[in-house]
């Protein structure tokens, strides 16, 4: 399996999802700028945090045009999986690959802790190797974090599973449901505001993210049924 | 700016009066390095350049004492950042830069810009940097102004940081009256590189190109340079406007293009130094100097935000995210094409030139024509009148304060809330601490800890600074902002290396305010040879007054050691129930400027013990070996509110307690600030090897209990408090001080 | 050139915290008569087309880039034409 | 109630990196016709006054908390009335 990080101007996260993927998960991965057109010969891709185009006007906003993203959202509706995490997940929302949108926090203030999530779907390319429900904690790092969508979008999520994680315990952002991470209806995107990928060893004292890129790697390709 | 005056009128009505050139500078300017009258644009130069922040015309003579080599040491002061071997090839490279008076006047762009600009020191150098640290000073939290001048600095620090992508890992928060009217805020940033990359301000070679790249110039912080060289008052209130405003995305696209053009190009690059403070003059001038080349310059090519800015304007200019290169003649079109790939503006600006002389052109004139050491090497020293202040030799002659501690846990709960003591984390959340994924050990120990990845080693580092020691004492103050650095380094289990620093002090030319300077420097350095870690690079920051009020002398310590195997980090909480408890070093009666005495008196007073600086230093020698050795479960160090709250602090976090006889320590001792000593925690198995080693430097006070309770039976007290009440005291305090009241 | 202020607000749907803690933070001032407060962003775009012409650019730059139409509207003036 | 609307924007010489960033992007959008952008802040404010006694309220409320005189200027206008 062949996994491409893309890197938009400001992303900063981009080597700490491929590093978890290649030293620490043995993948294949290379970096992909944000110039390229196609993702030809990527089996799955991969958009990082950081503060794309800084952010300005509105988390994720701007890099949905960048020349890369026609060929994420090409690979998005071929069924291959596209994960975001943070500003990535942000990117997606943004991109219309998923339903609803990132606020900013209640605090209004950036933070970054552990928090405790639960695993509300292990049903998905990305956390089959996670228990249904399981508690586990992954840091976040974000001042837009706020999952917002209406009303009827969120009764579509749960009644399609879509809700993939939720904050357990305590809500750090606002987040409507308490939703941490969502994937698209068919189930091979999927955006989350934790970083799974900075928990993946033991040295920095969690490894509760593994789990989610190892889910990816044994399922390879496979399409999840809708 | 007001129409230009001839020289001749400038002779006359003396305006770098208000730039703050002296008449004697300029005059000798005049007569002896360029027999003539300045110009306009000349005069404004000269202004900037020889102000302290630039020349350090009056801190000079001090920092020489400053010990600044030892067999580790590859790159001292003098360069955008010093830089210190680690093996393999690998070199950590680290500064501290002060951002005092932008913080002051405008706290979220202040703190934010003075992130960007140290982290361009680190890049600037070729090293990628990695991590990054605060120290913050404020005034007292009892009124909005404080609160704001908080949620803003912190704010800004964090909104730069994060966008960059370089983890804030250590700093720390104080809270004094003193910085009411005059905040300090210092950053530190720590970067690592492959030795053969080292880069240097330097440009040379007949014909060579001067590039400019990154931002945009616009009217931003003219005058900085100089203006951080006066005093504050009120009444200059509404002329502090030409804010720097930071732009975290723009700089993180230059340290990408600055980085590759380094690492995969180093044969196109002569030298590179970023544009801080005096924007392109100090840039230009000091590259020229250290090549010792003449350079000339065209100013209507300098990439421009805003119309019709005059040269003075364009060269003082401090918009931030901008870096001058010297690119080897026949490279520009290759270092253009990799800042275009990044967006960014690459440009010719000048060349080269046998001779040296400093030349610029602007709309078809030569509006400057010296040489380039008038600028940089041949500013005036400045000798400075020194007087001991009376209220230290009156302290010295009286008896020394001693607390009456009639309820110990009443103490130490008020202790615990006190804002220096109690929990940062409010503040600590808002910075990314784990990006790039190789923070080890984040905010909320002694020192941060980073791994180097693909290696076995970490790295760890601390800010450290304690103004009251300093006002009271100033040489022993000295010692002790080093001795609390080390300590705090070792708590870690990494072995000092090398230390930054920022010299925050008032007016040098008030004589009793440089008698503190010139006395704590003299302790910094004696410190610094004892502890084998020598200064590399550093800051000054002077004329930290509000309305006529200094602040305390204020040196901070920045503080990086070497962590062999990273596995051996060592924790600063507690580990394991039956655990045994060390404290090292010996407790006498520490009270003036501490915590304790703030508390109670609600003022600090008296002065201070002399530090035996040989006897901590083995002290911290034998420890680090123990702990190198895998036979030390945590470790802690003692700085504000002493004991008590350092075995609390250990306690925190886990669901451990401890059973400790202090009894020959009376219950005003548990608050005894003497410098130089930790707690640690060592296993069962390892008691035996672990005390042999300290000798009676260690002293064995009780054990780990897994009860959440700290009992400690003192001379004249019983200490029984439930931890986890001690711990909601602690982690409360600040949010609730920070909630706006009125 | 044609200048014309584009006012993007949440929908009235969503909760904004931030015009929550102005509000408070008014009321904390004295300002008890402050009954609401609403947050929103505007940009000022300065277009180099006559005034009729600038409905279809603003139209597309709103609703392609600085609206984000699940929680955000927009309304736009133009405030000069020269 | 008096509905009042203020305008927080930078002063004319702070860099607002913002601002520019948005502009390259509507270039690169293909609207080039865009030829400058200039991003801001607004607050409604709901005052439960007459009309001719809110500038009290702008005023202060504008001046302590809403605007950041270092690098900020603000006008307001006054939008319904009732
Ligand atoms: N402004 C800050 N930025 C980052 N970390 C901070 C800041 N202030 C305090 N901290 C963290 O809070 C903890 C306590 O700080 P401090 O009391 O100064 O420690 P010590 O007394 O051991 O030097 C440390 O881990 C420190 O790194
Ligand atoms: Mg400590």
């Amino acid at each position: 399996m062949k996994i491409a990080v893309i890197v938009f101007p400001g992303s900063n996260c981009d080597i700490d999802i491929y590093e978890a993927l290649s030293s620490v998960c043995g993948a294949d991965v290379d970096y992909v700028s944000h110039k390229q057109a196609s993702l030809a010969g990527y089996d799955a891709v991969m958009l990082p945090g950081g503060f794309s185009y800084g952010d300005y006007l509105r988390a994720g906003a701007i890099a949905r045009f960048a020349p890369v993203m026609k060929a994420v959202v090409k690979m998005a509706h071929a069924g291959q999986p596209v994960f975001g995490t943070c500003n990535g997940f942000q990117i997606l929302t943004e991109a219309g690959l998923l339903p609803g949108g990132l606020k900013r926090n209640d605090s209004q203030q950036f933070i970054c802790k552990t928090v405790p999530l639960e695993v509300v779907n292990n049903q998905t390319l990305f956390t089959s190797q996670y228990q249904e429900h399981e508690r586990i904690a992954l840091p976040i790092a974000h001042a837009d974090g706020s999952y917002y969508a209406d009303q009827a979008t969120l009764d579509e999520l749960e009644a399609n599973h879509q809700v993939v994680f939720r904050y357990a315990e305590e809500n750090p952002n606002g987040s409507l449901r308490n939703i941490a991470g969502i994937t698209n209806r068919q189930g091979n995107v999927l955006g989350m505001m934790p970083h799974p990928e900075r928990a993946v060893e033991a040295i920095l004292g969690n490894t509760d993210g593994r789990r989610l890129f190892e889910s990816l790697l044994a399922n390879g390709s496979v399409k999840v049924e809708e | 700016m007001k129409q230009a005056m001839t020289p001749e009128e400038i002779k006359e009505k003396k305006p770098y009066l208000d730039w703050s050139l002296s008449e004697d500078e300029y005059n000798y300017i005049s007569e002896k390095l360029l027999g003539r009258l300045p110009n306009y644009t000349e005069t404004g130069l000269f202004s900037a350049m020889w102000s302290e922040h630039c020349s350090y015309k009056k801190s000079k003579p001090v920092l020489r004492l400053f010990p600044n080599k030892n067999a580790r040491v590859l790159q001292g002061p003098g360069e955008g950042a010093g830089v210190v071997d680690i093996d393999d090839g690998q070199a950590v490279v680290f500064k501290a830069e002060s951002h005092n008076h932008p913080t002051t006047v405008e706290p979220y762009q202040g703190a934010a810009t003075g992130i960007g600009g140290i982290l361009r020191d680190i890049f600037s150098m070729g090293a990628r940097p990695v991590a990054s640290l605060d120290s913050l000073h404020f005034g007292e939290l009892d009124n909005n102004t404080t609160r704001m001048k908080v949620t803003g600095t912190v704010r800004g620090i964090g909104d730069y940081g994060n966008c960059m992508g370089i983890p804030t890992v250590a700093g720390e928060t104080t809270f004094d009256p003193c910085y009411q009217g005059n905040v300090l805020c210092n950053a530190m940033s720590v970067g690592l590189m492959d030795q053969k990359d080292i880069q240097k301000g330097k440009a040379a070679g007949i014909g060579n190109a001067v590039m400019y790249v990154g931002a945009k110039t616009g009217r931003d912080g003219i005058h900085g340079a100089t203006f951080a060289s006066a005093d504050f008052s009120d009444e200059n209130a509404t002329q502090r406007s030409a804010v720097q405003v930071g732009d975290p995305f723009m700089e993180k696209l230059l340290l990408e293009a600055c980085l590759e053009v380094i690492t995969k190009h180093p044969d196109w690059l002569v030298g590179i130094q970023d544009m801080g403070a005096a924007g392109i003059v100090s840039s230009s001038a000091e590259m020229a100097s250290e090549g010792k080349s003449g350079m000339e310059l065209d100013l209507d090519l300098v990439p421009q935000r805003e119309t019709g800015m005059s040269a003075y304007e364009i060269m003082l200019s401090e918009s931030q995210e901008r870096m001058l290169l010297c690119v080897n003649k026949g490279h520009e079109e290759d270092v253009k094409k990799i800042f275009d790939d990044y967006d960014l503006d690459a440009v010719t600006i000048g060349r080269i030139t046998a001779g040296h002389q400093y030349v610029l052109h602007h709309d078809g004139q030569v509006v400057c024509d010296i040489p380039v050491a008038s600028l940089t090497d041949d500013v005036l020293e400045e000798a400075s009148e020194e007087k001991k202040p009376a209220r230290i030799t009156k302290a010295e002659g009286q008896p020394a304060w001693r607390p009456q501690i009639t309820n110990a846990e009443e103490a130490l709960r008020r202790l615990l809330q006190q804002s220096t003591v109690a929990d940062k984390q409010c503040l600590y959340q808002q910075y990314d601490s784990q990006v790039r994924t190789c923070t080890v050990v984040g905010p909320g120990s002694d020192a941060g800890v980073i791994r180097v990845r693909g290696t076995k080693k970490g790295l760890a580092m601390t800010t450290d600074g304690n103004g009251r020691f300093v006002y009271l004492s100033p040489k022993v103050g000295g010692k002790i902002a080093l001795v609390e650095a080390a300590c705090n380094i070792v708590a870690a289990g990494a072995e000092p290396l090398a230390i930054t620093d920022c010299l925050n002090y008032g007016d040098p030319n008030d004589p009793e305010i440089f008698w503190e300077l010139h006395q704590s420097v003299q302790g910094m350095a004696d410190a610094c040879r004892a502890l084998d870690t020598p200064v590399i690079s550093g800051n000054v920051s002077l004329y930290n007054e509000n309305n006529g009020h200094a602040i305390h002398p204020t040196p901070m310590v920045g503080m990086v050691g070497l962590i062999k195997d990273i596995d051996r980090v060592v924790p600063s909480f507690a580990q394991h129930a039956g655990d045994h408890v060390y404290l090292i070093g010996k407790t006498a009666d520490d009270f003036a400027g501490s915590e304790l005495q703030k508390m109670v008196q609600g003022d600090i007073s008296g002065a201070l013990n002399d530090v035996d600086l040989d006897r901590i230093h083995d002290n911290l020698r034998h420890l680090l070996s123990e702990m190198q050795a895998g036979h030390v479960a945590s470790a802690h160090d003692l700085s504000e509110g002493g004991l008590g709250v350092a075995l609390s602090e250990t306690l925190f976090k886990t669901d451990l307690g401890m059973d400790l006889d202090l009894r020959d320590l009376t219950a005003a001792q548990l608050f005894s600030e003497t410098p130089g000593r930790l707690v640690v925690t060592v296993p069962e198995e390892q008691v035996a090897v672990f005390e042999k080693s300290l000798g009676d430097n260690a002293k064995h006070i009780g054990t780990v209990t897994n009860t959440h309770w700290l009992e400690a039976h003192l001379a004249d007290a019983e200490v029984n408090q439930n931890v986890t009440e001690l711990q909601r005291l602690w982690e409360e305090a600040l949010p609730c001080q920070l909630k706006s009241k009125d | 050139m044609t200048k014309v202020r584009i006012f993007v607000t949440y929908k009235p749907s969503v909760f904004d915290p931030q015009g929550d803690t102005i509000k408070k933070t008014i009321h904390a001032l004295g300002h008890d008569e402050v009954a609401d407060v609403q947050v929103g962003k505007f940009f000022d775009l300065t277009i180099d087309a006559q005034v009729d012409q600038v409905a279809k650019t603003v139209k597309e730059v709103a609703e392609k880039l600085l609206v984000n139409f699940n929680m955000e509207t927009y309304t736009y003036q133009v405030m000069e034409e020269n």
